[in-house]
Formats: C-alpha cells, sequence, structure tokens
C-alpha cells in the first residue's frame, strides 16, 4: 500500500517543513522530552479567511453581549435574559424558567450537541474544530493581536531570533497583558451568565466580589491565557478528545480540506516567468499553505490528525493559483469520493444528502421536537406525594382508617396561587390538612406563594367499608382555581388486611 | 494492503495455534452479546420495574453481578486472553508455550469459570462483593486457570525467539500478574462448609472496604486498562501500519501507571468510615495518574495520526481511534471525579455509571471491536470480512448508543446529587430520596435506549463475523482511497 | 537505555511489575490492621445474632447492595436525611462489608426503626403497593418461604475464626436464639437472649408468629441497622482520625 | 542498536527492532506531558503537607491545618444550628397556636419537630407514632390526656407520672389484688367493656359503680383526668378478656418523662406541633 512517504518526491524537505510536534533531528542519543516548536502563522486573506473572521466576532459577540440583554419577569424575579442562578436552583432563557427537577432538558441539549457535531462532521469535517471551537476561537484572536503588535510571521521570525533590545521587550509584554485582557474578559463574561451581569460588574469593580467569583474569574483567566497563548496547537493535538472523533466521524462523501495531490505533485518551483506547466504538478511548491497553518502542518502530506480544518490553506493557495493563471482550489474543501471522480475526469457530485446525515437530522429533529412538545405542555405546578412509613395506616376511635401523607406542592410561577385538592378512588374519603383544614372535607384550598415549594402534611380518612384490599390506589388532584389546570398523582391508600 | 490474497496467511510459517484463539474469538463474541442484552434488561428494569418479572432469579440484585461479570469477565476477559495469545506467538515467533493442550485447559477452565459464576448470581449465590461475587470455590478454579495462562504466556515469552519483548506484552504480563495478586487478596475467605457454596471474607468493615476497592479500582486499572493497553498495543500499529509512536513514552508511561494506579482505590470510598489519610492518598495519587494514563492515549493516537487519511476508507481504525478518544475522556474524567469535591456530588449517582460506560462502551469494547474485525478474517484466513460497510454501520449506531448512554447518566447523575444536598428557603432538604428516583425515570428510558443501539450494532457484527467465517463476501462498494499522485497519472 | 534489561528477561520483568504493583496496596492496607484509631471506640457494637446474620445473608444474596449504601458519609444532607455518619466500628463484624458505592435507593445504614415492621414487610412483598414511584423489585416470595438456617452455629463459628467474637454460650443457642427473635415469648427466655444480643428487635416481623420466615430474618436484620452505637453517649471529637 | 530507520514521514528513528513487522519511533515526549505530570505530583506533594496524609504502623502526618473530615462536619453542623437561631427568637415568643397559623412556622416546626421526635420520643412509642404494646399510638385520634395543642403540650413539658411536681398523673385501683370487687365481678365488666359496652347485666352495674367515673358513663373516657377511651377498639396494653382482666387485675401505668429541662423551651413547642400533627391536629 503507498501511503504519502513513497509519493513525497524530496521528503527531506518535507521533514523539514511538517510535524511541529517532532523533536529536531537529533541522531543517537536523543533528548527524553522536546518542547513545542513555535509556530509563526503567516495572516492570509480569502474568502475562509473572512468566514473565520466573521465567526470570530460573531461568537465573540453573542458570548459578551448575550448576559446583558433583559427580560421583564415581574417584582422579585431577576430580569436578566439568560441567567443561571445555581444558588436558588433555577435556570432562566428568556420566557423559560428551568427548575431542577427538568433539568433533563439538558440532556436534550447535549444529545443535539453531540449529534450535531456527528453530523455536522459527517457533512463538511472539522468545521466545529477550525470556526467554532473556543479554543480555535481564542487562538485565533490571540494570533491577531500578536501580529498587531509584532508584526506578521517574518518580522515575529526576526523579533524571536534577535536580542533582547526594549523595544522588543515592551512589545512581548504589550502583547502579554492584552492577551491577559482578553482572557480576563471572557472568564469575567462567564460569570455574567451565573450572576446578575450588572451587579456583579459592580462588585468586581468596587472590590465587593466573593470569593467563589474571583476564585474563577482567576482560573478562567489563567487557563484562557495558558490554553490560547501557550499550549495552543497541542490542545488539539494531545488533550481534545473530540478530534479523535470527528476523525471516526469523516465518511467519503465528507468534505474535508483536500490537497490534490493527483494534480499538484510532482511539485517543482517553477521556471523564472515560466508559464508552463507541462510535465509537471501545478504544485509551485511556495510553502504558502504551510506558513499559514495555525497548527504548523503540511496538508500535502494528506488528511491529518492535526488539521483543524480552518481552510486558511485554501485561500492561501487560491491566491498563488492566481497568480499562475492556473486553476483554484489545488487545496480544497472535497470529498474523498469527489476526489476520486475528479482525478479520473469523471463527474463529481456534492452528497450532503445519505442515509447517515438523514438519520442524524431525524434524531435532532426528533429530539428537538419532544423538548418543544413537553416546554409546551408542561405544567407550572407539580405535586410530591409520600405516603407515611409509619404508621402504615392508623385504626381511628370510630372504627374508620386513617393514612398520612407528605404533599409538596411546587407552584412554578411568578404569582401567587390557590390550588384546591381532591382525591379520588377511595369512596367517601375526606381529608385534613395541618394548620388548614381541621375537620375533614372532600376539598381543600391550599394558597401557595409565587415560585415556592410548600410541603403540606395531608391526612385522608376513610371507611373501612370502602376499602377493597390492603392496599388501594388513589389518585390526589390538584386544580388551580385562576387557571383550571389540574394535575394529578397516583398514590395508595392502606388497610388492614381483610 | 493486497485485497486478493487471503488475510491471514504466515510467511514465517511458524505454526502458531491460531485455533485457541479463534475460539477466544468466539467466546469473547458470544458472551459479549451476551453480557449486552443483559445490560439493556436491567437498564430498563430500572426504568419499568415490572420487568422484574415478580421471580427471585430476575431481580435486578441478582441479574446486574450477571451483566457486570459478563461484560468484564466473560467478553472483556476472553477477549484479553485470546488477543494476548494471539499477540504473544506473533511478537516472539514462537507457537505458545505448552502447547494446543494448556491452551485448550486454559479456555474451557475459563468457561467453566464463567458458566459457575454466572448460575450462582441468578440462583443467589455470591460473596456480596463488587466484581468480585463469585464464591469460594468459583474462585479457587479460577485461580488455578489463571496460573495456567501465566504459565502459558509467560513461557511463551521465555522462548521466544525475538531479543526483546513487545510493549504489548508489558502491559499483558502486568495486567496477568496484577490480576492474580488482586484476586487472590481481595477473594480471601472462609466457607462455612466445604459442601457449601456460602463463605465469609476474611476482611471485614473498613479493612474490607479498603481491600475491595484496592481489588475493584484496578480490575479496572489492570484488566480494563492496563490489559487493554496491551491489546492497542498491538492492533493499532498493526491495523495503521504505522510505527509506534514513542519508545520512551511506553517505557515512562508503563511504569508511572502501574505504580501509581494501584494507590487510587481509596477514591471509591471518599468521606466514608475509611480514615482521611487513606483517602487523601487515594485522591492525590489519582490526580498523579492522570498524565501516566494519557501517555496511552498519546501514544495511540501519535500512531495513528500518520495514518489519518485511512480514516475515510477503513472502518475498523474507526473503532480503534474512537477507543482511544474515549479512554482520553475517560481517565481525565476519573481524575476529576476522584477530587474529594466533586466525589461528594458524584458519588452513589449515576454520573459513576456513566463515567464506568464511556469507558467500558467506548474504550474496551469498541477496542475490542476493533481487535475483532482484525482477527476473524486473519483467523478464519478469509480475503476480509464479509461486509465493510457492516462494519461502518456498526460504528454508526454504536456512536449513537453511547451518546445517549452517557449523556443521560451524567445529567441524572449530577441532577441527583443536586436533588439530595437540595435546600429550601427555610433551610431543610428540599427533596425527599423517592422525588430523585421519580425524577430518575426519563433518564433510564434514554440510557436504555442508548444499550439497545449498543446491543444492534453488536449484532450486526456477530452476523458479519457469521457470514465471513462461513467465507461469504457481501457485494458492495468497495472503499477506495482518494488518488496520490503515484497513481494519478 | 537501562531498560533493555527488563525487555530481555521475563523474570526480571515480572518481579519488577510485583514490586511496583506491591507498594501502593500495602502502605494504604497493612495500616489498617494496626493503627488503633481506625475503629472508633464506642460501646454497644456487638456481632449479629442468628436471625440477623440471616437477614444479612438474604440481604447479601439478594444483591441489595447493587442499589442501597449502608455508609452515611459526613454531610449535612445525609445526617439530616439518613442520620449520623456511619462509623467503622459499626461494620466491624461485617463479613464482606456492605458499605455499596451507588444509591438508585436510599442508603440503609441507620434504617432499622426508622420504619415500622408493617412497612417493610408490605415493601418487600410489593414495593409500589406503598411507594407508587418505586422502582425496586418485588421480593414477596421471602414472605413464604420458611428460613432454613439449620447451621447457624457452623456459620457463627465460621465467622469466629475470621474475627467476629462469637461466645460459646452465642454458638451454643443459635437455634434457640433464632426461635426467639422470630417468636418471642413463645421461642423462649428472652431477657436471656437479649443479654446476648442487646438492642436486637424481638417478634414476629410479617405477623405470622407460627413460622419464621426469610422475610423475618430481613426485617429484623434491616430494623437494627445502625441502632447499637448510642450517639447520645459519645463524644464527637473521640471520632475524628 | 541494529537496524535503526528513519520513519520517512516524521523523520524520526526508530528504535531498530520490528515484532511482527511493527516498528517503535523514539520520539521523545512532549514537555507540556511532563510538566503537567511534574504539576500533579507538586500539587499531591504540597496535600500531603496540608491534609492527613501518609500512615505509618500506629499513626499517621496529621497535615499542618490539622484538618478532619468528621471535625469539617461537625463545625458545618454548629453552623446551621447557628443559622437557625432567628427562627429561634420567634418560637420564644409564640405559642404553639400562633405557632401554627403561621404556615412558614409551622413547617419550621414540623421539620424540627420531626428531628427532635426521632430522636428522643420514637424510641418508645416507635418511628412517626405508630406505638407499641404498652406506649401510646401517637398517630391515631384516640388521646389518653387530651390532644388539643395545649394538651399536649403540657403532657409532654411534665410528663405522665414523671415526679414533677406538674405531672400528670392517676392510678387505677388493684381491683383484683387489693380485693375491691369480686372474681364474677371483674369477669363480667371485662365481658361488658369488650363487648362493646353493651347490654344491661351485671358489667354494666359494676362499670357505672366503679369505672365511670374516670372512663364516663358511656366509656368514651375522661381525658381531663386521663381516663381512657374504652369504647374504640384501641388498646394500649392489649386487645381481649385476658388483657383486661390483666389490667383489672393489677394495673400497669405508664410513666413518661419530663421534657422541660431536657428539651428546650422551643424544642418542646416544636415538638408537641409535631405530635399534634401525627394525630391529624385536633
Amino acid at each position: 500500500m503507498s501511503t504519502a512517504q513513497t509519493s513525497s518526491p524530496e521528503p527531506e524537505e518535507n521533514v523539514k517543513s511538517v510535524s511541529p510536534t517532532m523533536a529536531a533531528e537529533v541522531s543517537g542519543d536523543q533528548p527524553m522530552y522536546a518542547g513545542r516548536p513555535e509556530i509563526y502563522p503567516r495572516s492570509v486573506s480569502g474568502s475562509f479567511r473572512t468566514l473565520k473572521w466573521t465567526s470570530l466576532w460573531v461568537l465573540l459577540g453573542i458570548y459578551h453581549v448575550l448576559p446583558w440583554l433583559r427580560w421583564d419577569r415581574g417584582e422579585g424575579f431577576p430580569n436578566q435574559a439568560i441567567l443561571l442562578d445555581i444558588g436558588a436552583g433555577r435556570g432562566y432563557i428568556f420566557g423559560i424558567e428551568i427548575w431542577p427537577q427538568e433539568v433533563y432538558y439538558l440532556t436534550g441539549i447535549l444529545i443535539i450537541a453531540a449529534v450535531g457535531l456527528f453530523f455536522a462532521t459527517s457533512l463538511f469535517g472539522r468545521v466545529w474544530c477550525g470556526f467554532a471551537c473556543p479554543q480555535t476561537v481564542w487562538t485565533d484572536l490571540y494570533f491577531w493581536v500578536e501580529k498587531v503588535i509584532e508584526g506578521d510571521r517574518n518580522q515575529r521570525l526576526k523579533l524571536d531570533r534577535g536580542k533582547m533590545t526594549l523595544m522588543k521587550a515592551v512589545k512581548k509584554v504589550t502583547k502579554h497583558v492584552v492577551w491577559l485582557l482578553i482572557a480576563f474578559l471572557m472568564s469575567f463574561a462567564w460569570v455574567w451568565y451565573f450572576n446578575d451581569a450588572p451587579t456583579v460588574t459592580r462588585e468586581i469593580l468596587t472590590g465587593q466580589a466573593g470569593g467563589w467569583v474571583l476564585t474563577f474569574i482567576g482560573m478562567l483567566t489563567f487557563m484562557t491565557y495558558l490554553l490560547a497563548g501557550w499550549a495552543r496547537e497541542q490542545v488539539c493535538f494531545y488533550m481534545c478528545p473530540w478530534p479523535r472523533f470527528q476523525g471516526a466521524m469523516f465518511d467519503e462523501d465528507s468534505l474535508l480540506v483536500t490537497y490534490e495531490e493527483w494534480r499538484g505533485e510532482p511539485r517543482a518551483k517553477p521556471a523564472k516567468g515560466g508559464t508552463n506547466f507541462e510535465g509537471r504538478g501545478h504544485c509551485v511548491d511556495c510553502s504558502a499553505c504551510v506558513q499559514v497553518c495555525p497548527t504548523g502542518i503540511d496538508i500535502r502530506d494528506g488528511s491529518q490528525m492535526e488539521c483543524i480544518g480552518c481552510a486558511l490553506c485554501v485561500d492561501a493557495c487560491n491566491a498563488v493559483m492566481d497568480r499562475f493563471n492556473l486553476p483554484r482550489g489545488l487545496i480544497t474543501y472535497d470529498s474523498n469520493n469527489n476526489q476520486l471522480a475528479r482525478s479520473k475526469n469523471s463527474e463529481t457530485k456534492l452528497r450532503l444528502i445519505r442515509p447517515r446525515t438523514i438519520g442524524y437530522m431525524a434524531i435532532m429533529l426528533l429530539v428537538l421536537l419532544v423538548m418543544v412538545v413537553s416546554l409546551a405542555t408542561r405544567t407550572r405546578m407539580e405535586i410530591n406525594v409520600l405516603h407515611d412509613r409509619s404508621p402504615l395506616y392508623v385504626n381511628l376511635s370510630d372504627g374508620s382508617i386513617r393514612n398520612g401523607y407528605t404533599f409538596k406542592i411546587l407552584n412554578m410561577e411568578n404569582v401567587k396561587k390557590d390550588y384546591v385538592l381532591s382525591v379520588e378512588g377511595v369512596e367517601g374519603a375526606t381529608m385534613t390538612v395541618i394548620g388548614i383544614e381541621k375537620n375533614g372535607a372532600k376539598e381543600v384550598a391550599l394558597p401557595v406563594e409565587p415560585d415556592q415549594v410548600v410541603p403540606f402534611q395531608v391526612y385522608v380518612r376513610a371507611e373501612r367499608s370502602a376499602l377493597a384490599g390492603s392496599s388501594n390506589d388513589m389518585t390526589f388532584i390538584l386544580k388551580d382555581t385562576h387557571t383550571g389546570v389540574v394535575v394529578t398523582h397516583e398514590s395508595v391508600f392502606r388497610g388492614p388486611e381483610h | 494492503m493486497n485485497q486478493a490474497t487471503a488475510l491471514g496467511t504466515n510467511p514465517g510459517a511458524v505454526a502458531y495455534n491460531e485455533e485457541i484463539v479463534k475460539k477466544f474469538v468466539v467466546a469473547a463474541t458470544f458472551w459479549g452479546v451476551i453480557g449486552f442484552i443483559a445490560g439493556v434488561f436491567i437498564a430498563f428494569q430500572l426504568a419499568y420495574p415490572v420487568l422484574n418479572l415478580g421471580l427471585e432469579w430476575t431481580t435486578f440484585g441478582r441479574l446486574r453481578p450477571v451483566h457486570t461479570s459478563a461484560v468484564i469477565f466473560a467478553f472483556g476477559g476472553n477477549i484479553m486472553l485470546g488477543t494476548s495469545f494471539y499477540v504473544v506467538q506473533r511478537t516472539c515467533r514462537v507457537p505458545l508455550f505448552g502447547g494446543p493442550m494448556l491452551a485448550n485447559i486454559v479456555f474451557w477452565g475459563y468457561q467453566l469459570v464463567i458458566v459457575l459464576a454466572a448460575l450462582g448470581y441468578v440462583l443467589g449465590i455470591t460473596q456480596g462483593k463488587e466484581y468480585a461475587e463469585p464464591e469460594w470455590y468459583v474462585d479457587i478454579i479460577l485461580t488455578i486457570v489463571w496460573v495456567l495462562y501465566l504459565v502459558a504466556f509467560a513461557g511463551t515469552l521465555i522462548i521466544r525467539k525475538e531479543s526483546h519483548i513487545y510493549v504489548a506484552n508489558w502491559f499483558y504480563l502486568a495486567f496477568i500478574l496484577t490480576v492474580a495478586v488482586l484476586h487472590i487478596g481481595n477473594g480471601l475467605a472462609v466457607p462455612v462448609s466445604l459442601t457449601g457454596a456460602k463463605s465469609y471474607t476474611v476482611a471485614s468493615g473498613v479493612q474490607d472496604a479498603m481491600t475491595q476497592w484496592w481489588y475493584g479500582h484496578n480490575a479496572v486499572g489492570f484488566f480494563l486498562t492496563a490489559g487493554f493497553l496491551g491489546l492497542m498495543y498491538y492492533f493499532v500499529p498493526k491495523q495503521a501500519e504505522r510505527p509506534v509512536y514513542s519508545y520512551r513514552l511506553s517505557i515512562v508511561h508503563f511504569w508511572t501507571l502501574i505504580f501509581l494506579y494501584i494507590w487510587a482505590g481509596p477514591h471509591h470510598l471518599h468521606y466514608t468510615a475509611l480514615p482521611d489519610w487513606a483517602q487523601t492518598l487515594g485522591m492525590t495519587f489519582s490526580i498523579m495518574l492522570w498524565m501516566p494514563s494519557w501517555g496511552g492515549m498519546i501514544n495511540g493516537i501519535m500512531t495513528l495520526s500518520g495514518a489519518w487519511d485511512k480514516l475515510r476508507t477503513d472502518p475498523v481504525l474507526r473503532f480503534l481511534v474512537a477507543a482511544i478518544a474515549f479512554y482520553g475522556m475517560s481517565t481525565f474524567e476519573g481524575p476529576a471525579m476522584s477530587i474529594k469535591a466533586v466525589n461528594s456530588l458524584s458519588h452513589y449517582t449515576d454520573w459513576t455509571v456513566g463515567h464506568v460506560h464511556s469507558g467500558a462502551l467506548g474504550w474496551v469494547a469498541f477496542v475490542s471491536f476493533g481487535a475483532l474485525y482484525f482477527l476473524v478474517p486473519r483467523l478464519w484466513n478469509r480475503q476480509r470480512l464479509y461486509s465493510l460497510r457492516m462494519v461502518t454501520w456498526h460504528f454508526w449506531i454504536a456512536t449513537l448508543g453511547i451518546v445517549l448512554y452517557i449523556t443521560s447518566m451524567w445529567i441524572s447523575g449530577i441532577m441527583q446529587g443536586l436533588m439530595w444536598r437540595a435546600y429550601d428557603s427555610l433551610g431543610f432538604l428540599q427533596y425527599s430520596f423517592i422525588e430523585s428516583v421519580e425524577a430518575m425515570h426519563p433518564y433510564y428510558v434514554i440510557r436504555g435506549s442508548g444499550g439497545v443501539l449498543f446491543l444492534i450494532g453488536a449484532l450486526i457484527m456477530v452476523y458479519n463475523f457469521i457470514k465471513t467465517i462461513k467465507g461469504e463476501i457481501r457485494s458492495e462498494p468497495a472503499y477506495e482511497q482518494a488518488p496520490h499522485a503515484a497513481s494519478a497519472s | 537505555m537501562k531498560h533493555e534489561i527488563f525487555e530481555k528477561n521475563v523474570i526480571l520483568l515480572a518481579i519488577g511489575i510485583l514490586l511496583t504493583i506491591s507498594i501502593g496496596g500495602l502502605v494504604q492496607i497493612v495500616p489498617l490492621y494496626t493503627m488503633e484509631q481506625t475503629i472508633e471506640k464506642v460501646d454497644g457494637i456487638r456481632p449479629y445474632s442468628p436471625l440477623e446474620l440471616a437477614g444479612r445473608n438474604i440481604y447479601i444474596r439478594e444483591g441489595c447492595y447493587n442499589c442501597h449504601s449502608q455508609m452515611v458519609r459526613p454531610f449535612r444532607d445525609e445526617a439530616e436525611r439518613y442520620g449520623h455518619y456511619s462509623l467503622a466500628a459499626e461494620s466491624m463484624y461485617d463479613h464482606p462489608f456492605q458499605w455499596g458505592s451507588k444509591r438508585t435507593g436510599p442508603d440503609l445504614a441507620r434504617v432499622g426503626g426508622k420504619y415500622s415492621n408493617d412497612w417493610h414487610v408490605a415493601h418487600l412483598i410489593d414495593p409500589r403497593s406503598v411507594v407508587p414511584e418505586s422502582i425496586m423489585p418485588p421480593y414477596a416470595f421471602l414472605a413464604k418461604r420458611e428460613l432454613s438456617f439449620d447451621d447457624a452455629a457452623d456459620h457463627m463459628k465460621t465467622l469466629r475464626i475470621v474475627g467476629v467474637p462469637y461466645s460459646d454460650e452465642q454458638i451454643a443457642t443459635a437455634k434457640e436464639d433464632l426461635r426467639i427473635q422470630g417468636m418471642g415469648e413463645a421461642g423462649g427466655d428472652v431477657e436471656a437472649f437479649l443479654a446476648r444480643y442487646p438492642k436486637a428487635k424481638i417478634g414476629s416481623f410479617d405477623g405470622d408468629a407460627k413460622k419464621t420466615t426469610e422475610m423475618d430474618a430481613l426485617v429484623a436484620y434491616l430494623q437494627m441497622l445502625g441502632t447499637l452505637v448510642d450517639f447520645t453517649n459519645v463524644d464527637p471529637e473521640t471520632l475524628y482520625r | 542498536m541494529a537496524n535503526v530507520e528513519k520513519d520517512a514521514l516524521t523523520g524520526t528513528e526508530t528504535t531498530g527492532h520490528s515484532w511482527d513487522g511493527i516498528q517503535e519511533l523514539n520520539t521523545p515526549l512532549p514537555k507540556w506531558w511532563l510538566y503537567t505530570f511534574y504539576a500533579c505530583i507538586i500539587w499531591a506533594v504540597g496535600y500531603w503537607v496540608v491534609y492527613p496524609a501518609w500512615p505509618s504502623l500506629s499513626d499517621y502526618t496529621k497535615g499542618v491545618i490539622g484538618y478532619s473530615s468528621r471535625a469539617e462536619h461537625a463545625k458545618e453542623m454548629e453552623a446551621v444550628k447557628a443559622s437557625r437561631s432567628e427562627w429561634l427568637g420567634k418560637f420564644e415568643e409564640a405559642n404553639v397556636s400562633d405557632i401554627v397559623k403561621d404556615s412558614q412556622l409551622l413547617n419550621y416546626a414540623m421539620a424540627g419537630g420531626r428531628a427532635l421526635f426521632n430522636e428522643n420520643c420514637a424510641p418508645c412509642h416507635g418511628a412517626g407514632g405508630q406505638g407499641a404494646p404498652g406506649f401510646p399510638v401517637l398517630a391515631d385520634d384516640d388521646w389518653l390526656w387530651g390532644g388539643t395543642l395545649e394538651s399536649i403540650e403540657q403532657s409532654v413539658r411534665f410528663g405522665i407520672r414523671s415526679g414533677h411536681e406538674e405531672e400528670r398523673v392517676n392510678e387505677m385501683p388493684k381491683y383484683g389484688v387489693d380485693g375491691l370487687i369480686t372474681k364474677e365481678e371483674m369477669a363480667a365488666v371485662a365481658d361488658y367493656v369488650i363487648g362493646g359496652l353493651q347490654g344491661d347485666g351485671a358489667g354494666k352495674t359494676v362499670f357505672a359503680e366503679q369505672c365511670a367515673a374516670c372512663h364516663g358513663e358511656d366509656g368514651h373516657g375522661l381525658p381531663e383526668m386521663g381516663g381512657p377511651n374504652l369504647s374504640d377498639g384501641i388498646w394500649l396494653f392489649g386487645a381481649g378478656k385476658d388483657a383486661v382482666l390483666a389490667q383489672l387485675n393489677s394495673p400497669k401505668h405508664g410513666v413518661m418523662p419530663a421534657w422541660q429541662g431536657r428539651l428546650d423551651d422551643v424544642s418542646i413547642k416544636q415538638v408537641s406541633i409535631y405530635v399534634h400533627s401525627l394525630g391529624g391536629g385536633q
């Protein structure tokens, strides 16, 4: 089987430019450990770069702005559109309020996220890694800062190889300060999602913020700075599991950043002013694709784990192809099948709709549907009933039987409610509620304050003759007198063996 | 690789004992399916308790050990024994020590242990220690079988024709030796009578707890991690046709892994009546274990990195890549969960179950599937598998199953933990326990569905194997790589 | 590379592995036996009575530990939900320990005396007849099956070998004690029994005094769990370790 | 080393060995791996210094901050207690019947009372007040000394035959032992009582003469003086003729301690409210 190594005419040269992960070539006693070779990506422009900028600013914008949106929920309730109040155990997403026992929506979101990743990967390869992953977004931003302060690739190379001067020191310090500021802003924004953003901002700026907030900000600032400033592509190479999953999720029809090896090879530098590309490949070996790569690889070695699919090399190569009046797309977003077809000059086909993508779509839609339906039909009141365990039932002095229940009403709405409780299933059963109903009634009115869980001690009493056996099914019915909404809860009524 | 010739050809002409590997492959596949079915069944028991059927033999309490033992020891064990016999012969270039006779005794002895143990669980014969449920008489048989296994394996290493012992075999050897030590140490018990099944463990209370999790954690550590790393070190470079990434890393992470792993047991006993000092050791060593565990991941993934372009066309490689990814994820999640503050929330909840299954389904089962798909056509001397497309479908379906499983257990576990410690505005416990049970229902349904998908994937594999062994080839579009320069013109 | 010596010699490699893996286990397990403060000094801990032991064996047989822990951790919520945190002393006669690792159901370390016998029996026969939301399997067969524990004395002798301090008297009266605890006065001298096993719960747990069933044994065990130590008499600081 | 080759793709050397076609590269380890490993070790060492960690055969290193998970827990529980003190003030001021009218205070009292009950009362009265032979059921509506909040609070505070100066006390005469009535009369009145206090025979006469003063004319009991209701089928010392005869012959008398002094005022209020709720809240 032929692999990339047999196809490279000049492997040595290849080696030099590739493999940032590999140590310098040392024969004999190699070092036990090797540091990370610094990467100096050159800036580039083109359609994918534009897309990447757009994605970067849109995502950063959303992330930093979202918590500042307001949403009126009435007196005494947070007016932040998106807020995860851990202390109170509430999540607010615009008009939706989530209680702890409704966290299953999060499962839905996670499933959609995971399947969505599979879906996107099966269509377009590692678009997530290339354009949307926080690691990519912040690293990209850090690259940009680096470029603005220290200059483009060649200037940076020169700067780093040169001696320490005042100018160099100033540049370096400035860069790291800006990096830290960005990291700080990132972590600051994180905290906004869990606190009232204006309040917590004021608290931090006036030094009144609590220990947890500061710890979080400190940790996240440090981690962002470390990961985007120092670790960079190593996170993708070694630590993150998604590159592997996505690698496994490609198929023959997935569009990936691909070098058209059959067209580009044998590569060679063009003769002076040369326009003759007879008998040679279209690759002019300018190494532009290598220079712009944020992970420092050579895409011409074929699909690699290190490639995050950002397509900057496509932009770089297209510019070169234009210069030589060669067809664009020597490096291109393409599928394995299309490459096969192209190389044989047969018809190419963009197969976005295939059993797999349909399957992923279906699952995502299904989960989404379940979530929407359950959100739309969920009642904002809930009851929990716990039947007493000791005693299981009580014989009363008039010969009737009584069962005790710990009854909890969750009023998830922001208004005070008057509920009416009744029971069904046991003939003639009456209820007493501690502190509310002393004498026994078929219906008991239970008031509950807004956004509260209130427990009640409920006793149900029934005649022995009304019981069919030791365990009788019984249903509690709670009715909201304002809205007419009814929720029920199955329970049991215990009595003696007959 | 030349697809036209059969895959099992043996150019060195060493008379490897492959019959025994075949047996283990069949047994592993069989027990795997049994274990997955048992898992799906007990998962649905938690969602729909009526599935306990009202019979004493089919309650969750009795079937859960059937599931765990079937997947860990029957499926995983047969994979380990089978692949170690395959790998040790080829990497030593000698046939198995002890001949077919010894190998067969190991095989049938091991199957006997599995059957006796499983029968015992259903009938209520158990030692009551997780993952070490078999009673004393099964323990004794297993000890004998295991020693014979060691003889066959180490014997082959001794008579090897290669000058050096390959790294896969270090891991296999560590697995065999350590599991023996753990099994004996944790299994010490005095039977009530020689004619009865019941015995009482020698250790009690806190010492027994420590011994149990020294065993239990390292069953994971040496059975499901070190052992399967051994497997990985053969099948990944073999399937990828790439050299192993770093020999140095192998050495460093091998010794650090086996040294540190054994200390991590007490993190299963955080905040229990185990003294604080032991908990500290358990937690700190678990954290230190992080990098050595990842050493295996790096070696695996970087070995594959040279063969990345094959991923689109080699479905077997997919399983191996995903397995290593899951391994990396679990070995990150594990140390995180060993931190006492995290553990105080996660312990006793479904989060632990989700964590175990991301390792078990994602790492152990996937790397095993990869090895099985590699082995079957070679052992039975077929040109290729009956269908490579079906391997791909197995992969897509199984990954979806894992997603459903892990996400549901993750959320349900965290929610369970939060509900248990939730307080109302007056400072009293907000939820009764049963409310947390009730809240689990949707997750148990989702988890069960994930299990069903995983099982369907495995059944596709079984079908594929049966057809392959019959010698059939499915007519399907072949996987073809995009052209390289050499083939372009 | 010095590592070659391991790669060329199986015996050395094996010895290296064995030494490497031995250290952790030894350091963590041995001191638990030798260090005095490992098991707290508290009054009231006693070996299980024969009926409780039978119940405990049923608990193990049915795999209850797969879903129930017996280990209350020192957290506020657990203290308020279950009671005082569990001590090592409280499971010192547990061969094997049953601390568990999963709470599909609630912790049982202090379930003793919390609920009525009636509740336990009804719950074990059909959990959903008392707790509709429960997902526990039904154990109706326990109530139908008469307890067979004729070899209780052998079990206790075995436990004595592994360190449970059963007295000769306790072993000699094993059968009688089984009867007394399951039937009360009808079975024999209750006071003498209580002297042998203080705080044991006596009586026909399942309401049928004529025979002692597996249900009786299991409920007897559940009803004594966590009740032996009287924490009002324990200075908390003596428990720190 | 023999056969050292250079891998064409990466340019890294192999170790020169080959096993079944598998070769090994000799790539140096990534530095970040090493540093992260070191960082974990340093963190662990630091942790050992601070927390209890390393054992000897008889003791262990305690760590510089003297941490113990159980001591932490004790501190936390103290803090919980302290945080509840604001509630205690409200309880001190209010009397029990005011407390039950405030739903927050009621819930608070119920939760606190339940914990106190389990700790102090359940040993005799059973969890949830299910009772036991000789120990009254608190979960039913049959109250020996009255089931109103105030009556219950008084019973709890001063006890029954507790020796406290404000104890609740009564005594049933030893009809048999002291020969106050004849055997025949005893049998007759026992039959009358277990027969549901029906009929007109000798039993009724004896009852009216001897029992009605405490148990009431109709046998429905007189809670003011602790005379039990004999008509409701609820029996403290056992049902049936033998049990009734035994009680007539030589009555048993239950004793409950006075909790004033054992529990503080607020606790007594809470536990009284809880017990009151157990009985359905008369």
